[in-house]
């Protein structure tokens, strides 16, 4: 086979099904979930409409993704951004979190039977706890403590941005058992979320976009766990950890980065094709030159969006073939949430002053746009390393 | 040529300084969750006389020079912008009648100046990057009888602004038209009103006008002086540019302060070129819209013979650099940046607001992040 | 979906960088001087099959996919553009010919594949953003007659090419035509030669047709088709793209390479962010390029329905790509990158050439520095 | 007097004869110079035409610049815009360098007396030496020595982008005495034409643009010169110098930033005035939607000139009122310079293939332009020096 960007027509039509569902019937309750900072409570009902298989886990039965020639995170890559192409409500109610995907990259394979395998087969959210008020990109200052009493931990520390940390089963907290070590004495423990000393402090942060998003300020006040939730390790003593602490989380995350480009697609190209069906109501209110204007607007921006989604079809292309290249998909990530938050700040301009009110959705997603800029790295962390792969280590 | 503040100049800076640092920024998130201006601030902000620039002799705090009214309004959007917009676009009716008005209109604005519960509004926009010039708003004056219709758009006080100053343009000859109307007038149709992305202390929203009135409602009279009207709603579209400026240097200031004292890879970030440039790089751009806008609006002021196409540019360029200012300096925060614990978020949904309000697609261009 | 390189793209991609770093890029120098390109190194290109696409049938080496074209003209340009381009536009006359040529005249081009002397070019951009739906360039079939009216720019060869391919429009039907003339024809006027700011080793100029031949100098003969043909040129427009690849990813390689052992203020110059991280910027860009135009040519080779403007943007991105590109390259070496000591110039210089070449406005827009 | 960026109506004439002097009688040699790597050989015969007075040198009686109520430096933007708005080779006949200006920073009054009075006296070209291959914004690295042996200085080292190098009566070299010292072991020198081991070892060196313009590459071959040539010395020791040697060199350059914004700017502006008068005789080529994008762009280019324009003035103006910001100069320097090259190379594009031939003058100036970009400090350096203002030294 020659080469082709092309995807499959099941692929493209399971992409065009699953938009014009999350569309039709998931974008009705984008505005609701942005007020009210939470999910629509009707939300399991909502997802029952949908006509092709969400990989929920709320069901009795988890639901598989349907699998395609393309292989596993192409297929994502398909998924986030038809399903985000309505709104970004949706994707937390389908569970999972990120907590367990550090278990699996990281835990014993009697770790991996009590908290990875039971997400796979019940299907509950796992919290993630990295991130403190002292830091953000550079994770090597992690000052919460985990300290070893008898045959426990006792963890202190407070913790924002924790994904799914006020709803989770079990929260993985990132911790130093040793701060004079730096990255190497972070470690990674599962903290269930009945340990005593486990506080939800903020159950879900006052943030500009992605408020039906839990995201939890944690405070871990002599929490006390098992020696054993140490990832990595087992009652007796330390197992080859599969990756070290910091690597681990970032490990976890590593193929995160194209899929979070991939929800900045779909909100650009819905941000894209609402302005356009207005705008093209509204043609006689423009003179010719600003009407080819927009029309030169339209154009270039759909141009930008589709050469996001190449680097970042290109990125999990070449995961999907074990050939994973790092710096492919921080290419994508420095492109594609930037350029997204111009397109739909672009369009709300085209649409005047009611482009920014709450009338449409647009002013909503610029507002959640921003987070895909910043998380799993900013565009400086991106620029170092594709940086790194012209100029080494000097790049930092 | 004299690029240095007057004595004038700078008496207002500070005093605006202080109201925005003292009295406006720390009501910013009260008037939005208000969605209006907290009373007493408006009350300070109206004694100030900062923000409708009418005559002492009509019991207003003086008329400055057009570019002192820039200084004035861009420090206290450093404030917030929200609560100065408010103010000011109330402000601005009060100006325009003050400028342009009959003495028998000019009168009324004795209870207006003073009124800490007036609301007053300019409705000016229509969208469609429509300047000025091209206003489709329409006044047929037939006799005693005015018509007004047209559609308007980022109205401030939509629903309940009196005096509702109205600019359109005279079918006849072409000229700029004022009429003075008032929200509940006959004939005003307001749109349902809903919350922006921000600015919701002026409480903008949409309003249709088919209205019949008579010539007393023409700002001006019959005989009003167009020109001298388009030099005045061009310089209400500068202000809306030096509240960009305002807000943006705040943005950049915050942000630099914080990079400054922020430990990442063991050394402040502001050490690293990668966060610095950009807010430097905003700094330069402030200072040229800056430039540009106090440039303008002097040459609008001497009735210089003025390309209403400088303007255009003064209003795109500002709300182009607020743009990435606040963008920028809100990314220096990273994730930081996206809680409402910091103020950068509130600026950087500000700019995005003003920057719909007024736009010419014509006057820059969509460019990809790379 | 198959996004990694083929056998043949692989050996296509290695025997193109090795011609590109042996014999191209050590001639460059030389290339510009003479405004030609030296006769030995342009044996070997001819003789390396890589730029003209022709069928071995016919005594070329064979036609590549679209991609792999590409990859070919990239690789080589890497090397160095003026030459690169030189002998690519030569090939593409021979590669349209083949392609869509009668019998008659494909036999033709059994002579020109193998030769060194010959030059030949198509006459294909008019300037003023025309893609090839837009050309002005009329061709006038009446009988056995055919007229060819038209101004073209930047055809290269342009006082020698034999064949000359012009392409053009039927006045009756719109469908795109081809011509096979040759430089010294009646009617083809080429105007006086200037150097340019690069790429002289293609010796382009401006050319003028007033032709009258005969059917048989139609590509294809009378009932050509103009999409196949539409399809083919559209690919010639991509080649450059690649061509503005291949010399910019060599730049920001160069200037890497520099920024690595420089040392300025106690450490490499790579370690400050403001001069890693625009050439990291470059290097994403490229990446965003080179994938659009290989999905663009793959659609193209397929027909699938693609519209006009995916070259267009295609073409545009790449040259905005390349043009800042080099730009951040040559900054990086400062002042030693304005010295011809360093290649960084002509890369410069090269990208502005393409740049102008086949530019449309409505694709990309000016954007001040900041 | 209120506030106003208008120039007087005496300066705004001058400017305007200037400009049409520079035009039509200047800019026809500019494709020679450019071609020659030199000034048409009847420079004089050509500047004797100009109407207004050009500051010449040449002329038995030096000639002054008029004076305008704006002051001298802003004057001097005026006068290198329009002066360049012809082309860039008439600049250095008009004499001076900059050579004497570190003599008249640095130097003792018996060192005025001897080397910088006569210039402003006769007139003649002063070099300047401080670039060397192995750096070039970190002048902290200079490594042409200084060894002193009884009453001489010793100089030995290799220098680039000696402006006037090979015509100056002398040349003001920057070397070090002590390399341990670093920034602080830098003198500047005075080395006179004649000096034994002064060689011009290229006495034009070959550049992208500016090749009308001498720059030499110097070398200092066991060059002797007396112990007085040292800036601030006397014969007895060290006077107190009136800046220190990196200092001198910089404080030199300092008031010339703007200057440089200036010369841009005059070939943005004059790029974009052919290009518009050419355009407008083609408009039938062009579709109307393009050509409304073209005139959009022509009119983007003059608003973002004029926003260069105003940077620069404010900068001169706040020199001439003794009110002098290295930031707000640094600005206007990081602002011009690349804004000026992407207005040419964008009326290139616009002009299509024609250009960018030597047909035009188009493709001069854009090599012209670049190195403005590079000159007294690139935009990295402009970035320092603004994001100090903000940051303090944090940022480097």
């Amino acid at each position: 086979m020659t080469y082709s960007a092309q995807l499959s027509k099941p692929l493209v039509d399971y992409a065009r099904t699953l938009r014009e569902w999350s569309t039709s019937e998931a974008r009705p309750y984008a505005r609701a979930a942005d007020t009210d900072h939470r999910p629509p409570a009707n939300w399991a009902d909502v997802l029952d409409t949908c006509p092709v298989p969400l990989g929920r886990v709320d069901l009795p039965e988890p639901q598989a993704l349907p699998d395609f020639e393309e292989g596993y995170w192409v297929r994502a890559l398909v998924f986030y951004e038809s399903l985000n192409y309505g709104d970004i409500w949706v994707h937390p109610t389908l569970g999972g979190g990120i907590g367990h995907l550090v278990v699996e990259s990281m835990g014993t394979p009697e770790q991996l039977e009590k908290w990875y395998e039971p997400v796979l087969e019940r299907g509950f959210t796992t919290g993630f706890a990295l991130t403190e008020p002292g830091f953000g990109s550079d994770t090597s200052q992690v000052s919460t403590t985990a300290t070893r009493d008898g045959d426990n931990w006792v963890i202190n520390g407070t913790k924002i941005y924790c994904s799914g940390g006020a709803t989770a089963e079990y929260v993985v907290v990132f911790a130093t058992v040793d701060k004079s070590l730096g990255a190497k004495g972070i470690n990674a423990f599962v903290v269930p979320k009945d340990a005593p000393g486990f506080v939800v402090a903020k159950e879900n942060e006052q943030k500009l976009g992605i408020r039906s998003w839990v995201t939890s300020e944690l405070v871990f006040d002599h929490c006390v766990i098992p020696v054993e939730n140490q990832l990595g390790w087992t009652p007796d003593g330390a197992a080859t950890p599969r990756r070290s602490g910091q690597g681990g989380a970032l490990g976890a995350l590593a193929h995160n980065r194209p899929n979070m480009s991939a929800m900045c697609i779909g909100l650009g190209q819905a941000s894209i094709d609402v302005t356009a069906g207005i705008l093209a109501g509204q043609k006689a209110g423009f003179t010719p030159q600003r009407w080819q204007a927009v029309e030169s607007e339209l154009e270039r921006m759909n141009a930008a969006l589709e050469r996001g989604r190449r680097m970042t079809f290109r990125a999990q292309y070449l995961v999907d073939q074990g050939k994973e290249d790092r710096a492919v998909s921080a290419a994508g990530k420095g492109y594609a949430p930037q350029t997204v938050e111009r397109v739909i700040r672009r369009c709300m301009q085209l649409l005047g002053p009611e482009g920014t009110s709450q009338d449409l959705l647009l002013e909503k997603w610029y507002r959640d746009v921003k987070i895909m800029d910043i998380f799993e790295g900013s565009g400086q962390v991106q620029r170092i390393v594709v940086g790194r792969t012209l100029m080494g280590r000097l790049v930092g | 040529m004299n690029l240095s503040p007057d004595e004038e100049q700078e008496a207002v800076a500070e005093l605006a300084t202080s109201i925005a640092t003292e009295i406006v920024s720390p009501a910013a998130r009260e008037a939005e969750a208000a969605g209006a201006v907290p009373d007493k601030v408006w009350a300070q902000l109206v004694e100030s006389g900062l923000t409708a620039p009418i005559p002492e002799e009509l019991g207003g705090g003086g008329v400055p020079d057009a570019v002192t009214q820039l200084v004035a309004v861009e420090r206290l959007a450093y404030g917030d912008p929200g609560i100065t917009m408010a103010a000011v676009w109330s402000g601005a009716a009060g100006g325009l009648i003050a400028r342009h008005g009959t003495p028998e209109q000019t009168e009324r604005l004795r209870g207006l100046a003073s009124s800490r519960d007036a609301r007053a509004a300019v409705a000016l926009f229509e969208g469609f990057g429509r300047g000025p010039a091209e206003l489709a708003t329409s006044v047929t004056v037939d006799g005693d009888s005015v018509r007004v219709q047209g559609r308007k758009v980022g109205v401030p006080f939509a629903a309940i602004a009196d005096p509702l100053v109205v600019v359109g343009r005279d079918v006849r000859d072409g000229r700029l038209r004022a009429v003075v109307l008032a929200s509940t007038d006959d004939g005003v149709g307001v749109d349902e009103m809903t919350r922006s992305i921000a600015l919701d202390a002026a409480a903008m929203g949409s309003v249709t006008f088919d209205v019949t009135t008579t010539t007393h409602a023409l700002l001006g009279g019959v005989d009003a002086d167009g020109d001298a009207l388009t030099s005045s709603v061009q310089h209400l579209r500068l202000l809306n540019a030096a509240a960009q400026i305002g807000l943006a240097q705040r943005a950049v200031e915050y942000a630099a302060d914080y990079a400054t004292t922020r430990i990442a890879f063991g050394t402040p970030i502001a050490g690293f070129q990668g966060v610095s440039f950009p807010l430097a790089e905003a700094l330069m751009r402030l200072d040229a819209a800056r430039l540009e806008t106090k440039d303008v609006a002097d040459r609008l002021d001497l009735g210089a013979g003025l390309g209403a196409r400088d303007v255009d540019h003064a209003v795109s360029y500002a709300s182009e650099v607020a743009l990435e200012a606040t963008r920028d300096s809100l990314q220096t925060l990273g994730g930081h940046g996206f809680i409402t614990d910091h103020p950068v978020e509130i600026w950087y949904r500000s700019a995005a607001a003003l920057a719909a309000l007024d736009f010419d697609p014509t006057c820059s261009a969509f460019e990809p992040a790379l």
